[in-house]
């Protein structure tokens, strides 16, 4: 921590800058395991990247270090101007601009709907419960499952769970989204309706991190593609290159797996 | 069940409390002993038979002398109506004056002065009997498992008075010396060994022999041993 | 052969009548604030603070592992040294909370445990701080599955109450101890009671599984 | 004359007898362990009637306090002309109490274990008894160690009860010393003392069988 | 039930058959919920099967009836000749002559791949402890995992745990094997050598019946795909004609969702 903390001291003050994110020489450890291995990654305001890789490579590590659902041992992230390794205050504010999808929704069981959407603006926002269910609403609209909103998680079917899940996360108005595998608990027919979504959101301009096999969505999507192996960064690029002149070996092998 | 089963069965099966002394009290290597426990050995000598003692509580020596698993209780049983509904009654073979203590400043000179105080008891013995019946309605009657229980509620202010033998009284003066003295004297409490309702022949047996331990003063022995004085003449003459 | 005769305990049916209402009285009061003491403690235990885990910790292995009876005892009898005096219900109340509040501190925290990590970290990721988390998001779910461990142990507080008759207090078992003293007819005393306990046990069952359907209605996933 | 102090003796007979607390959780949790067997496997029985007599035999044995059940037994057997001795007598109530408490908490276990688990069993065409002894069984009783030692704290706790019926174990035991020695705080605190060394290593074992437990299923 | 055997004894005994598996009318309620609704259904020895369809639509109930994991309340099902409706040893005899492979692999965590793979054998068929083992070996060599055996599920990934399922189920040398969606509680980069196995299998002429939306594995190995979609069969045929030229309008709208 303390070494993360000069490194952050001597990398200087930038002033603000058109990066959404900014990771500089990141490295992560579980005990003895080496999970990101000097990590470097710059993502422009508006970008889309889509983070591809085998299984415990380290994708889900990578995007929970944006919003510090992980902690870093070594090295600097900034996001939208906020130098997380400073700490203090700005892990909240982070926090509060970036939205976050999972793989298991994560929704609140015992909430509505629209009890899910609202909780985190009025409690961390401290927006009116009116105001808050406005917003919700106008969000479950955007996903396409306003008729939904008084109903319980369960009674939801996968592909419904997702979508509200990211109608919660726009709620906070963040301006980064992170999504990790958002759709691989989905059966392979409700795919399509989060997928569907996710490009809408990407239409309207919004800075996107999404780790995904989905190869479809990331071709037609992604401004850049990136593949991580064990911890590392080991292809980056725009889909076209990426995916038909791939030169790392490993990326090679991996394409002719999933595919 | 006759005193000829017994004898040819060879042992007696006799109920006592443990927990009350000095009638019945578990001595430093942790046998029954006590004035209820001479008395009961006395008793299986004169009838020649092994005396097997069964430790029993208040609350449950009756249950243990109707459901047969004892003989007899020499078990401080104090004779009373009530009691005399379910069990027989030899005639008495010890006797208690039971008193009302409490703090020396506590004042109490009558019956009526109990009025709304806390008074402590065990659990239905003969204090509680007595006590129940001479107290005003408003006093506050708690009742315990034990008399060390009641004692201990005195001594933690826990009540303001606890009906007790003199007996006790005795040890309540040796644990806290000055502190608490008689209020009351309510009763004289004569002590009988029980056996099941219905039982004559047996009775007649064991009246003969508190008849007998009583004229050749062994009684009087044993009394003089656990409680420093003669068996009183309340008890002697009945 | 003994004859049953119930006509004393039916002649004093009202006192054991008080005395099943002193009893639900009492495990409902110890109940109500042990659950409070059990979340409170539940959370302390979460705490970063160590010297306030080893508190609570000391507090949970020596309540569960030493007799109710002797900690009454201590309440009763000891608790007067330091100038703390309590009637016999009230210390009786007190030891049952005492009581309850640790075995459900420690159900508590196994209902907490039981929170998918991944509700905490969702509820993070959305800026909720520690406190708004842990009463937001993981308060009502755990105690949802926990419940039926909850009632359990209430029912099980219910039945060991019958213990502090021992203080002098006037709860259902000590109603039955006066009266088979006064009328002797133990065994008819006893089944009576036996059978009160039971009602009320099973009454409780009845009323708990009400209060479950009202309190948890959002259905659970399959 | 007759209250003596509470000395090195008393001590000693009041942890002597804690060898009856030992011996009463000893045959409980014996009796138990067997009775409470029988009675989860009729609780997830797909029968109905063994179901509905295990249910019906919880309800009353957890409904009903341990000292009314001693009693009954005790002098309701014996007031019903069928002598019984204590020992049989605290047996069988103490047998009765831990069957239904433990029949409740190894049904969790089983119902535990993943359908999958039977289903698997069953496609691979084991039937019920080979269903039961290689499958479900060994996984119930991993998860099951946890729950049952800290059930037998409850149990030595619960023997004390066995008063009533004339064992002096380590309650009554110290309640008999008290009324001899009137030195309640010593007498009580050596009881407590003595339970919690009984009773503490149990909790800690059950403590560490928990998290060895739940390390290994959420791996 | 009673119907269900009514039915049974008028459709007459027809003497041993080329028939794998024969389903004739079934019905099948979850209390209310019909989660069969008149299935008719011939597979013949050798022929492998694959079932698609929306989630809920009753394929896993399908084959979970095949050797009564699942009773039926109405219809006949013969498997290998054996009545399964007519009930009593019939049932014993379906079970030990189908392996099942599930979704969640439902290996027995406290034993090892070995053990796994002999218990039956050894406790159904009542095979000497060595005979088994020995045949255990030769198919963990065959499923490509012979090294693992002596190693417990848990330290297994999933694509090799999912071919120890397998292997198992061929200890007991099945005449039918049924699969129950096997590679979709896969990583992506596990499905590959699980489906390999299976078409494996298929090549050695096994007969089988696979729940799957692996479109690929379908095309290249199933003799006949079945839609199901509300407890019925919609549509089923050779692969090419259905994918290709579906005719069932649900059909059509599943597979654009899927693809
Ligand atoms: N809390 C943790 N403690 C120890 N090791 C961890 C922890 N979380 C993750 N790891 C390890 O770190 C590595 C990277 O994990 P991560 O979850 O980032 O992988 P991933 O690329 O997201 O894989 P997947 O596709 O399976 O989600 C894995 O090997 C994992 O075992
Ligand atoms: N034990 C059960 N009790 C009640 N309903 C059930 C049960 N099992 C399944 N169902 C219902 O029956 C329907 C069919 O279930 P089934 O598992 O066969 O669907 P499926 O086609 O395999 O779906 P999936 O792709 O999700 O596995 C579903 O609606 C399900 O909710
Ligand atoms: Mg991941
Ligand atoms: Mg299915």
């Amino acid at each position: 921590m303390t070494e993360a903390k000069a490194n952050a001291t001597v990398a200087a003050v930038r002033g603000t800058s058109d990066l959404a994110v900014h990771m500089e020489g990141v490295n992560k450890w579980y005990g003895a395991f080496h999970a990101l291995n000097n990590v470097n990654l710059e993502v422009s305001r508006g970008e889309r990247i889509v983070i591809c890789g085998p299984s415990g490579s380290g994708k889900s590590t990578l995007i929970r270090c944006i919003n510090q659902l992980e902690v870093i041992q070594q090295g600097r992230i900034v996001v939208d101007n906020h130098d997380l390794t400073a700490g203090g205050k700005n892990v909240d504010l982070v926090r509060q601009e970036t939205g976050m999808v999972f793989q298991s929704f994560n929704l609140f069981p015992h909430m509505t709907v629209l009890e899910n959407c609202t909780l985190a603006p009025m409690k961390v926002r401290g927006i009116s419960k009116v105001e808050a269910e406005k917003t919700a609403r106008r969000f479950l609209e955007r996903v396409r499952i306003p008729e939904q909103a008084e109903k319980y998680p369960a009674q939801l079917s996968g592909g419904q769970q997702q979508r509200v899940a990211i109608a919660r996360a726009l709620c906070m108005n963040p301006k980064i989204m992170l999504f990790d595998e958002p759709t691989s608990a989905l059966d392979p027919e409700m795919v399509k309706e989060v997928l569907d979504t996710m490009i809408d959101l990407a239409k309207e301009g919004m800075t996107m991190l999404c780790v995904t096999h989905e190869m479809g969505f990331a071709r037609q999507v992604a401004d850049r593609v990136i593949f991580m192996d064990r911890g590392e960064i080991l292809e980056m690029g725009p889909p076209d290159t990426f995916f038909d002149n791939p030169k790392n070996e490993r990326l090679k092998n991996f394409l002719g797996q999933i595919s | 069940q006759t005193v000829e089963t017994i004898k040819s069965a060879g042992t007696i099966k006799i109920g006592m409390m443990v927990d009350f002394p000095p009638f019945g009290i578990m001595n430093t290597s942790n046998e029954p002993d006590g004035y209820d426990a001479d008395v009961a050995k006395l008793l299986g000598t004169e009838w020649g038979v092994k005396v097997q003692i069964v430790p029993v509580t208040g609350p449950n020596r009756i249950p243990y002398l109707q459901s047969n698993q004892v003989d007899l209780l020499v078990a401080s049983l104090g004779i009373t109506e009530e009691r005399a509904k379910n069990v027989d009654f030899s005639q008495p073979y010890a006797g208690i004056s039971i008193g009302v203590f409490g703090a020396s400043d506590t004042k109490v000179s009558k019956p009526e002065d109990l009025s709304g105080k806390t008074i402590g008891v065990a659990r239905a013995s003969t204090q509680d009997t007595a006590v129940t019946k001479v107290a005003p309605k408003d006093a506050k009657i708690q009742r315990f498992d034990d008399d060390a229980s009641a004692v201990q509620a005195l001594l933690s202010g826990q009540v303001e008075l606890i009906g007790v033998s003199n007996v006790v009284a005795t040890q309540i003066e040796q644990a806290a010396p000055g502190r608490f003295d008689q209020k009351l004297q309510l009763s004289q409490q004569v002590q009988g060994i029980a056996v099941r309702k219905g039982s004559a022949e047996l009775l007649t047996a064991v009246n003969a022999f508190v008849e007998k331990a009583k004229a050749d003063g062994e009684l009087n022995k044993i009394h003089e041993k656990w409680l420093g004085s003669p068996l009183p003449d309340f008890v002697a003459k009945k | 052969m003994y004859t049953f005769n119930f006509e004393p305990v039916l002649a004093g049916f009202d006192k054991l009548l008080i005395g099943a209402l002193v009893t639900v009285q009492l495990s409902c009061a110890a109940m109500v604030i042990g659950l409070i003491v059990s979340i409170l403690c539940a959370a302390g235990k979460t705490s970063r603070v160590a010297p306030l885990r080893w508190v609570i910790d000391a507090y949970i292995e020596i309540i569960r592992n030493t007799p109710f009876l002797v900690q009454i005892f201590f309440i009763f009898f000891g608790l007067p040294a330091l100038g703390i005096r309590l009637s016999p219900n009230s210390a009786a109340l007190v030891a049952l909370v005492v009581n309850f509040g640790a075995y459900g501190t420690e159900i508590i925290r196994a209902g907490i445990e039981s929170i998918q990590k991944g509700q905490i970290e969702a509820g993070t990721a959305l800026g909720l701080s520690k406190l708004k988390i842990f009463r937001y998001i993981i308060m009502k779910p755990a105690l949802r599955t926990v419940y039926p461990a909850l009632t359990s142990q209430f029912i099980y507080l219910m039945l060991t109450s019958s213990v502090v008759s021992a203080i002098s207090a006037d709860d259902l078992a000590a109603a039955g101890n006066d009266l088979q003293s006064a009328t002797f007819a133990s065994f008819e005393v006893y089944i009576v009671i036996t059978a009160m306990y039971l009602v009320m046990s099973i009454g409780f069952s009845a009323v708990f599984s009400m209060i479950e359907k009202v309190a948890f209605r959002y259905p659970l996933s399959r | 004359m007759l209250i003596r102090p509470f000395g090195w003796n008393e001590f000693l007979i009041i942890v002597m007898a804690a060898q009856w607390t030992i011996a009463l959780s000893a045959i409980a949790f014996a009796g138990g362990g067997v009775g409470g067997l029988l009675i989860a496997l009729a609780r997830v029985s797909d029968a109905r009637w063994p179901r509905l007599l295990a249910t019906g035999f919880i309800r009353i044995f957890q409904g009903t306090p341990l000292l009314m059940q001693l009693f009954l037994v005790f002098f309701g057997m014996n007031i019903l002309g069928f002598a019984i001795n204590p020992w049989i007598a605290a047996a069988v109530a103490l047998t009765l109490h831990a069957s239904a408490f433990l029949g409740e908490i190894w049904r969790g276990c089983i119902e535990a274990i993943p359908p999958g688990q039977r289903e698997a069993a069953t496609a691979l065409g084991l039937r019920y008894v080979n269903r039961m002894r290689y499958i479900i069984l060994p996984q119930a009783s991993r998860i099951a160690v946890a729950p049952t030692v800290g059930f037998l704290v409850q149990l030595i706790k619960g023997t004390s009860l066995a008063a009533i019926i004339g064992f002096t174990e380590l309650t009554r035991q110290g309640q008999i010393i008290n009324n001899a020695t009137f030195s309640p705080f010593m007498v009580f605190g050596t009881v407590a003392a003595v339970y919690f060394v009984l009773c503490w290593p149990l909790s800690l074992l059950a403590r560490r069988m928990e998290v060895k437990f739940s390390r290994s299923t959420t791996r």
